[in-house]
């Protein structure tokens, strides 16, 4: 359902100390936010990458999807970072004058969304690294070996079991929708959204009155152990 | 009855600190330089001890709340997952980060907040993991304060429910949208004009994307509201 | 009519669902879809009202490849429609009205239209006493008869009802049986999906046994419960009609109150 | 042994689910309560789980009332324990060992002791092949294995099955039955909930048939089911043994193979 979560569960690498693995990931991304030389990024990129494929076997065809999702935000933030704006036009490489602002493209603009531009491929891979070889079950003996908070730890055991639960309740109540044209148009959309919202939440709470019950019947004393 | 109220009451807040977000808002892994991830994060701390202590209270009153808050939690992860109509074809996500909050008090919200940033992150790539700090400063902490107070006040002023929770959603949003740009100009000041020359292109380049997408989740937020009120 | 050419689905984890397998619907009137969970049947619904695409395979529908741009679906959704399993998924108002009339409403028929419609929808699964309860009130077998008469509202010529019984009681059972000879009747056509062997050899009049994303036994649901083998490998067990016949060398019957006629003549 | 005196129950809003009822769970290994939904199975069910308080009556457990202090509940929950219908609302951790361990670590019970006790639960049902993968993974029916074990690792006396078979296909059912009968088998006490009435006539002992919250009939199970107006006025159908004995004037058979065995010698 989750594809990431998926290949946690299924890759080659899954039975390796999960502390080992959250220990590397963690100190290649660390090292890759250090001012390095931009041929490091590269050579970050391309270790994580080939542990990755082949030592965790995830398909290149999905990898590469997945590279992709963040690149909305990278698109955006390197045009933001790409254009300056000046009073004189000295510095830039390329400008054009609007009501007597520059606007153009300096050489350190250009060096310095390059460097985003590897640094955060570099850093994705990292944290890719980690997310498609660490099942969430593997995690969380990382997260208790660094002292956060049982409260918070327990929340998160079970947040995410409660997670595939709803999205498949949502999935199934958004064609449920559709089947009966509830997305034709915007404003319908918008509609049928918000029914479906609601439909899923009195679905919760339902989910929250029986699951009461069934704690009962466990002797659950308040605590969640872990 | 009764239950039928308190369900009520729950929805309202839900939605109404729920700040949106479309996946562009989420800052995304290694973009902010080792200080300011560092920074965030430590400007986290102190809301999230507030939370955990708040968390420490309420379970105190009643273990049974572990699993209703659980649930909610999850819940807020789900629609930040689900595709909300847009306009342009283009998906947008929202984050109903602040649910709970009247539930448990408001301060809950950055610990269930920071939970739902990092399942993002691990989960579906939004966001990440040096930038957790960073964005759950701006959407599990500033965002969902902002849309909570504006519904007070308006709900002080007397303005109708629809009203209320379309302004506090829509501002909520725009709020949690300045941030990130001010994170990101602080980060990054132009190369020419610095902070202020900075600031205006990523907010520039906020309004551009993001205010059409503000005022259509106030409208579906106050649209809810309302389906929520028929019932 | 409708026809499913070499469809193939793989998930993007890459579990194969159904492996280039093809059926044609014009062979029944009431065609049922069996086997074990994870066999493929879900997947095979979703892929005839084109929720998700074929991965290879073609949907046929009256000669034409379905195609998957909004407004062909549209048109096509108004012929073909489901029943999905559980009706708390697919009841969306508190008011059983408004949530037989939402896909009317979406496709914008007049309101006095679909009043007419509505209320015929209703009655036809025999809902009409209870449709000004809000929905919450309801039992399982009452929401379901709603959630049916929210896709009979909109008239299509094929539906799909996916495990209609499930989670009811014999009496509810009866009832969704008798609402489905009666869309039979009405020229109807009917593709479902159950794992109640007694109630699909007694409503359906061609079968299709899938296993793990391949049909292994087709046929007049006669013929097809006769294939032992195939009901073995699916998981599937046999009709109490099917036993008698196998294990009593009488002939097969189809209808429990013929076999019982048979019986007391001997 | 469990006894449930001149039990009634009235919800808040006014309902009545339960009316001065009594039973005896001495009478059978599995006993079964049937009747259409909404006749008072669960709610019976939570009562004597004692989630519920009855309104009036009692339930008598070695021949005590219960008592509904926590401490109290506590014990007695250690010797009789429940299996709801969802399994997706009785497994709290993703981690299927976690979740079996859960009670067992909630009545503090040692880690190495819960390893064995885990271990042999999931064995019981069969569940140690798949006991790696996350419970997100997992079809219904293996879920369904998972919060069985999550019962047995209690180790209680009695065991309550709400609909164990509800939404399962007939291989998954199959296993269900055997998992039953080993439970028997061990000397444990069964109390079962279903809709599937050839099931329940095959495992069941003793029947207890339901209607609107009073018992209309009960008896050994053969005799059960011959009370062929409590079963119509209850909404319920005849398992098709039964109807061979009525409808063919032959002796009832409790078991399929008796039946055939009788039948080839005729």
């Amino acid at each position: 359902m989750l594809l990431i979560d998926k290949y946690a569960y299924t890759n080659k690498l899954r039975k390796i100390n999960p502390m080992v693995k959250f220990s590397f990931a963690m100190g290649m991304l660390i090292f890759s936010l250090l001012p390095i030389p931009l041929w490091l990024y590269g050579g970050v990129s391309l270790i994580m990458g080939y542990l990755t494929v082949k030592s965790a076997g995830i398909p290149i065809k999905n990898y590469s999807k997945m590279l992709m999702i963040p690149f909305t935000f990278l698109v955006l933030s390197v045009i933001s970072i790409i254009i300056s704006f000046g009073e004189s036009g000295e510095v830039f490489m390329w400008a054009t004058k609007v009501r007597g602002i520059y606007i153009g493209i300096t050489p350190q603009g250009i060096e310095m969304s390059l460097r985003l531009l590897l640094r955060s491929t570099a850093c994705i891979t990292c944290m890719y690294f980690y997310s498609l070889t660490t099942p969430l079950d593997q995690q969380i003996q990382v997260y208790k070996k660094l002292r956060i908070p049982k409260e918070i730890i327990e929340l998160m055991v079970l947040i995410y079991r409660f997670i595939f639960i709803f999205l498949e309740e949502a999935k199934e109540i958004r064609n449920a929708q559709e089947m009966r044209f509830g997305y034709n148009t915007f404003k319908q959309s918008c509609h049928s959204f918000s029914l479906m919202i609601k439909v899923l939440f009195i679905r919760v709470m339902q989910r929250n009155k029986d699951m009461q019950i069934s704690l009962e019947s466990k002797f659950f004393n308040g605590e969640f152990h872990i | 009855m009764k239950a039928k109220i308190k369900l009520f009451i729950i929805m309202a807040f839900v939605f109404v600190m729920a700040p949106v977000t479309v996946q562009a808002m989420h800052i995304m892994e290694g973009y902010l330089p080792l200080g300011w991830a560092i920074l965030w994060s430590v400007a986290c701390i102190p809301f999230l001890i507030m939370g955990l202590k708040r968390l420490r209270e309420i379970y105190g009153a009643s273990s049974t709340n572990k699993m209703l808050l659980a649930l909610c939690g999850a819940f807020v992860f789900v629609l930040s997952a689900l595709k909300i109509p847009s306009v342009t074809g283009s998906c947008s996500h929202p984050t109903g980060v602040g649910l709970g909050a009247v539930m448990f008090g408001p301060s809950v919200m950055s610990i269930l907040g920071i939970i739902v940033l990092l399942f993002q992150s691990l989960l579906l790539a939004h966001g990440g993991l040096t930038t957790l700090g960073a964005n759950t400063f701006s959407m599990a902490i500033v965002g969902p304060f902002v849309a909570y107070g504006v519904y007070k006040f308006m709900k002080k002023k007397g303005a109708s429910i629809g009203v209320c929770v379309f302004l506090a959603t829509a501002l909520g949003d725009l709020v949690t949208y300045c941030v990130t740009a001010f994170q990101l100009a602080l980060a990054y000041p132009d190369q020419v004009g610095g902070f202020t020359a900075s600031l205006s292109k990523f907010l520039g380049i906020f309004a551009l994307t993001q205010v059409p997408l503000a005022i259509i989740e106030g409208l579906v937020s106050a649209l809810i509201f309302t389906v929520l009120i028929e019932n | 009519m409708i026809k499913i050419e070499g469809l193939s689905y793989t998930y993007e984890d890459g579990t194969e669902a159904l492996k280039n397998q093809s059926f044609d619907f014009s062979k029944g009137d009431i065609i049922a879809i069996i086997g074990a969970n994870g066999a493929g049947k879900s997947t095979l619904f979703l892929n005839i009202m084109g929720i998700i695409k074929p991965s290879k395979g073609k949907i046929m529908f009256d000669g034409q490849g379905l195609k998957y741009n909004k407004k062909a679906l549209r048109e096509y959704r108004k012929k073909i429609g489901i029943v999905f399993q559980d009706p708390d998924k697919q009841i969306f108002y508190s008011n059983v009205f408004d949530d037989v009339a939402f896909a009317l409403r979406n496709i914008g028929i007049e309101e006095s239209e679909i009043n007419t419609r509505v209320n015929r929808a209703l009655s036809e699964v025999d809902a009409l006493e209870f449709k000004d309860k809000p929905v919450h009130f309801l039992s399982m077998g009452q929401k379901k008869r709603v959630a049916i008469a929210g896709t009979l509202a909109i008239d299509q010529d094929i539906i799909l009802f996916d495990e209609p019984t499930a989670g009811l009681d014999p009496v509810m059972t009866e009832e969704i049986i008798k609402i489905l000879f009666e869309l039979k009747a009405q020229g109807k056509k009917i593709i479902i999906s159950s794992h109640n062997m007694d109630l699909i050899y007694r409503v359906s009049d061609y079968a299709y046994i899938l296993c793990k994303g391949e049909i292994i036994s087709e046929g007049k649901t006669e013929e097809a419960f006769l294939d032992e083998d195939a009901l073995r490998r699916s998981g599937l067990n046999e009709p109490w009609l099917v036993k008698m016949h196998r294990n009593l060398n009488i002939p097969l019957f189809k209808k429990e109150e013929d076999f019982f006629e048979f019986m007391k003549k001997q």
